[in-house]
This record gives C-alpha cells, sequence and structure tokens, in this order.
C-alpha cells in the first residue's frame, strides 16, 4: 500500500466516523437547534474527508477540482438551509421578532 | 471495473455501505418528529449523504458520471429548504 | 460487498415506500417520498444508468419535492381534520390485492430473466450502429437518433400536461407555492444563494447538454436542471406568476417541437426515413434539436409548478 | 442471486406496496404518491431488466426510463392541480366514492 492509498484509507474513514457522529445527534439530540447545529457540522465535515480521500485516489487533477467544487456546494447549501430552517423554526414558535441586522 | 487494486474498490464500496446504513437509521428521526422541521432536516441529512455516497459510488464502479450526478444534487439541495419554509405552520406545531 | 450494498439499498428502498404508504401523518409521506427519490437515484447509479441517476436528482430534488410541499401546503385544512380512515375497499381486500399485483409482478420478472436472451435486440443493433446516429452516447443515440418519435412524442405530453393544469387552474394568488407569509423580510442569505446557484445551475445546465454527445447527459438532464432553477425563482418572488402567456414564452413552448419535426419531416427528404438525419448533419442537428427540447421541457415543468399561464421577471 | 434478479424482486415488492396504498388509502395526496411509487416499480424492473447479461446494457430502456421519469412527473404536477382544484371547489380531500 503506497502512502497516497494509506491516506486516502484513513480519510475515509475518519468521514465515516463523522457521517456516525451526525446520525448520532439526530437520533440522540434533545432539542431541534441542538439536531441542526449536529447535523450540518459533522456531515459536512465528513463529506469534505470523504473528498479528500476520494481526490487522493483520483488520477487527474479535473476529478480532484469536481470533488472539490461539490465539497464547496455543500458548504453553501448547508449554510442556506441551516439558515432558513432555523429562522423558520423559531418563527413557529412565535419567538424573537427581532429587527432586522 | 477500475486498475486500482481490488481492496481499494472493495473499501470504498464498504464505506459506501456504511453510509448508506447511516442514511437509513436517520429515517428514524422521520418517523418520531416531533416537528415537521425536525423531518425536513432528516431529509436534508439524506441529501449530504447520498452526495458521500455517489461520490463513492463513482469511484468503485468506474462511473465518472456519478461525480456530475453528486453535483446536481448539492446545487439543487437548498431548492427543498425553500420550498419548506413557504409552508405556513398552524400555531400548534402541526403539520406532521 | 457490491451485491450487500445492493441488498442494502433495495431493502432501504422497500423500508421507505412501505413507510410512504403506511404511516399516519400525510407530512411524513411526503418528506419519506422525497427521501425515497435520493434512494432511487442511488439505484440508478449501483444499475450503471448514470442517466436516469441525473435525471432523478434532478427532478427529485428540484421539482417533485417542490411540487409536493406546496400541494400539501394547498390541501392543508384550516383546523386539523381527522384521519380520513381507511378507505370504501376494507383493509383485507387492499392487502390481497397488493399481493396479487406483487406476485404477478415478480412472476414476470422472473419470466422474463430467465428468457433466453435473444440474439439480436433493439439495444444491441442500436450499440452496433451507434456510428450512424451521428453520436458517441449510446442514450442520446437512441433518444433522438433511433426512437425520436418518443422523445418528440414526450414533449407533446409536456405540453398537454401544462395546459390541462391551465383548465383546471387556480386563481393567481393561491397558484403554485401561494403567496409567501405576511410580514416577514427575505432571509439574509437568499440573495447570496441565488446569485452563486442560479449561474451555476445554467453552467451545470449547458455542460450537460453538450456531453449529451459522447457522455451521460443530454436535452432532459439539462432541461430538468434548468426547471428546477425556475422552481427556485419562483419560490423566492423573481419570477412572478402572470396570467397571460408572453410571445416569447408561447415560442418557447412549441419551438422544440416545431424544430424537431421541420427537421425530422425534412428528412423523410434529404435521408432515407421521416425523424432520420442526413449522415454529415446529425451531430450539429441534434445539437440544435436538443437545445430545443431543454427548454421545451424545462418551461412546461416550471409553468406546471407555478400554477401560472406565465411567468415575469421581478428584480429585487 | 445476480444483481438484476435482486432489483427485479425489489420493483415487484415496490409494485405491490404502490397497489396497496392506491387502494388502502383514501386521501388525494397519499393516491398520487402511491401512483408514483407504483411508477417507479415500473422503471426499477425496465432498467433492472436491461441488465440481465452480465458485460452488457441495453440502452433502449434506459431511454425509455428517460422519457418515462419526465412524463410521471409532469403527470403527477397535472394531477395535482387537479387534486387542489377539487380540493378549493369541495372542500374534500378525498373523492366522494370512497365514503364509508
Amino acid at each position: 500500500m503506497t502512502l497516497a492509498e494509506l491516506l486516502s484509507t484513513g480519510l475515509l474513514g475518519l468521514g465515516a466516523a463523522f457521517f456516525l457522529t451526525g446520525t448520532v445527534g439526530l437520533l440522540r439530540f434533545p432539542s431541534t437547534f441542538a439536531r441542526l447545529h449536529a447535523l450540518t457540522k459533522a456531515d459536512n465535515l465528513g463529506l469534505g474527508c470523504v473528498a479528500l480521500g476520494l481526490a487522493l485516489q483520483a488520477d487527474s487533477g479535473w476529478v480532484a477540482a469536481k470533488l472539490a467544487l461539490v465539497w464547496g456546494l455543500a458548504l453553501v447549501a448547508a449554510t442556506a438551509s441551516a439558515h432558513l430552517l432555523a429562522r423558520c423554526i423559531l418563527r413557529e414558535r412565535g419567538g424573537t421578532r427581532r429587527t432586522p441586522p | 471495473m477500475s486498475h486500482r487494486g481490488y481492496a481499494v474498490e472493495t473499501l470504498n464500496l464498504a464505506v459506501a455501505a456504511f453510509l448508506l446504513l447511516n442514511l437509513l437509521a436517520g429515517l428514524g428521526r422521520v418517523h418520531r418528529g416531533p416537528g415537521a422541521a425536525d423531518r425536513m432536516l432528516a431529509a436534508l441529512l439524506f441529501g449530504t449523504t447520498t452526495v458521500a455516497v455517489l461520490l463513492l459510488l463513482a469511484e468503485a464502479m468506474a462511473l465518472p458520471a456519478l461525480r456530475d450526478v453528486a453535483l446536481l444534487l448539492v446545487l439543487l439541495a437548498a431548492i427543498l429548504a425553500v420550498a419548506f419554509t413557504r409552508i405556513p405552520r398552524r400555531p400548534d406545531g402541526a403539520g406532521r | 460487498m457490491g451485491l450487500a450494498f445492493d441488498l442494502l439499498l433495495a431493502g432501504g428502498l422497500l423500508g421507505l415506500a412501505l413507510q410512504v404508504v403506511a404511516s399516519r401523518g400525510l407530512f411524513r409521506s411526503v418528506v419519506l417520498f422525497i427521501a425515497l427519490g435520493l434512494l432511487m437515484a442511488l439505484a440508478w447509479a449501483r444499475l450503471a444508468a448514470p442517466d436516469l441517476a441525473l435525471a432523478e436528482a434532478a427532478i427529485g430534488a428540484g421539482l417533485t419535492g417542490a411540487l409536493l410541499l406546496s400541494a400539501y401546503r394547498a390541501l392543508q385544512p384550516a383546523e386539523e381534520a381527522a384521519d380520513p380512515g381507511p378507505a370504501a375497499l376494507p383493509r383485507w381486500g387492499a392487502l390481497a390485492a397488493a399481493v396479487l399485483s406483487g406476485a404477478l409482478v415478480a412472476a414476470l420478472g422472473w419470466a422474463a430473466l430467465g428468457l433466453e436472451a435473444p440474439a439480436a435486440s433493439a439495444g444491441r443493433e442500436a450499440l452496433a450502429r451507434l456510428g450512424e446516429s451521428g453520436v458517441k452516447s449510446p442514450l442520446t443515440g437512441v433518444l433522438l437518433g433511433f426512437r425520436a418519435i418518443d422523445t418528440l412524442a414526450e414533449v407533446v405530453v409536456l405540453l398537454v400536461a401544462f395546459l390541462g393544469a391551465r383548465v383546471v387552474a387556480e386563481p393567481l394568488q393561491r397558484a403554485g407555492p401561494g403567496p409567501s407569509a405576511p410580514g416577514s423580510g427575505e432571509p439574509v442569505l437568499t440573495a447570496p444563494l441565488l446569485r452563486l446557484v442560479v449561474p451555476m445551475g445554467v453552467i451545470v445546465a449547458g455542460y450537460l447538454l453538450w456531453s449529451g454527445g459522447h457522455q451521460p447527459g443530454g436535452a432532459f438532464q439539462a432541461g430538468a436542471v434548468l426547471a428546477a432553477l425556475g422552481v427556485l425563482l419562483r419560490l423566492t418572488g423573481r419570477l412572478q406568476p402572470a396570467a397571460a402567456t408572453s410571445p416569447a414564452e408561447r415560442l418557447a413552448l412549441v419551438g422544440g417541437i416545431v424544430l424537431f419535426s421541420a427537421i425530422g419531416l425534412a428528412g423523410a427528404g434529404t435521408a432515407s426515413a421521416v425523424l432520420a438525419y442526413p449522415e454529415a448533419w446529425a451531430y450539429p442537428l441534434i445539437l440544435a434539436i436538443e437545445t430545443g427540447l431543454a427548454v421545451a421541457i424545462a418551461l412546461p415543468l416550471t409553468l406546471l409548478f407555478s400554477g401560472s399561464a406565465g411567468l415575469r421577471w421581478r428584480e429585487r | 442471486m445476480t444483481q438484476a434478479g435482486l432489483y427485479t424482486l425489489a420493483a415487484s415488492a415496490l409494485a405491490g406496496i404502490g397497489v396497496y396504498g392506491l387502494l388502502a388509502r383514501r386521501h388525494l395526496l397519499r393516491r398520487i404518491l402511491a401512483v408514483n411509487l407504483l411508477g417507479n416499480a415500473v422503471f426499477l424492473l425496465l432498467v433492472a431488466f436491461a441488465r440481465r447479461q452480465p458485460g452488457y446494457v441495453d440502452p433502449v430502456p434506459h431511454a425509455m426510463v428517460l422519457t418515462g421519469i419526465v412524463v410521471a412527473v409532469s403527470a403527477t404536477a397535472f394531477a395535482l392541480a387537479l387534486a387542489r382544484r377539487y380540493y378549493a371547489e369541495t372542500g374534500l380531500d378525498h373523492l366522494p366514492e370512497d365514503e364509508g
């Protein structure tokens, strides 16, 4: 096994562990906000690790670039979705009619 | 099949299977709720996990087009959240 | 390992489908159905059908979910209604019918799988004659070269569905996703999200259109992506519903069909048959048709979601 | 068991579930979901069938299913529009012939 393969294996394992953390958080955390927090962070870290691990296996720079693009877009989507959902839950609970920033 | 070793391919598939298992476990949250937002949240988690599984399958099955599928999914992932926030909620937090 | 993954995926698909049907809450069913779309995309991936995975991802993530959520909103009663309860048909009757139909499909499937592989299937012939179709991707070759009539009819179906939806249309105010919640401004992240996602989406659609000639992708997938972008713009109020279809929209709605038919009929004169292309021109002609088709697929789908006859751009 | 066989079985079960949902549930939205399950089952069957010979994927069923996916979503959109109008007119979320 080469060094790249070893690193790649480690990163994939780490990514899987992050996903597991996210799932455990989703199932075990007591409140909606805590679950939102757990998911958006752990899952996207996990996706990043998986993408990096796969980039090490990739044989061309284009593939690595596409993987990076996927991860970047996933971060943007997660940020926007988490923000929208959190805002929606706050409204639903009638809380904090706060002034715009 | 990929020109790389059989071991790497199996590893990728094994990680993909593990992530799929994670996704199915997350279904419990859709089931339990309690609010509509919790169910939606779980669905969003499924999106991220599916993207990771697709990236792994693209490598393991030597089908590079699957990376484009993953790209599409992350690009369009936010639409679901936007659509969800347009549903008005009843005060009792129903919508289950 | 591959088979283990397939078993897990098939089990997950069935478990999800069962919950979609059996769960008590309607919202739960809708969310589970959206999740089922993701698993279907994985199933297409495992069955070596990346084209289908592309279409499923674009339609499942961008269209079906938004359509179902806005229909859920529209069908939501003001008061929490009692569960409608079982249907007129008794449960055991439904169950018996379900088991019978499942068994029938299983028997058909096994019989078909057990059949001796035909020496000359249409697929093999299509693969062998791919060179004549002017493209390298087998699927695009089949869709636009050998089975072009299906593709043409499909765009007509889309147009008919749109016209049908116009017949039963609701008032403009309530149509589609409905009005946004009163008294709430736009979330701060919406505008930056759109500035990133919309141009990227257009680029991706163009890429899919171009790559359709030699790898998975093509008019269907590109059209689905464009439709998803239309849905996003409609949801965020950038596109407003309009009561009338503008001339440009009319052109886009029928343009693909007219172009496709015209080139196809011309083929009757210059090439061997109706909907056949002269060989030297096949690739550019297919690219032109694909572009027209992508628009002719995207616009009716967006209008179906919007529930309006037309769309007008509104700057914010 | 081969991959094609596994997915054929899954498609059969999915079709059964779809039929059950269509017959046993009354809510219009649920019925539309059930029809979609049934459609997905047919697509799955076709694509599994395209892969029954090892090392060869038949492009013709793929083309049919690709057309089918787009047709299914447009039919679903039309059905939803119909259900919404029906609900707006009558206030019912199920068909009258399903009444008890």
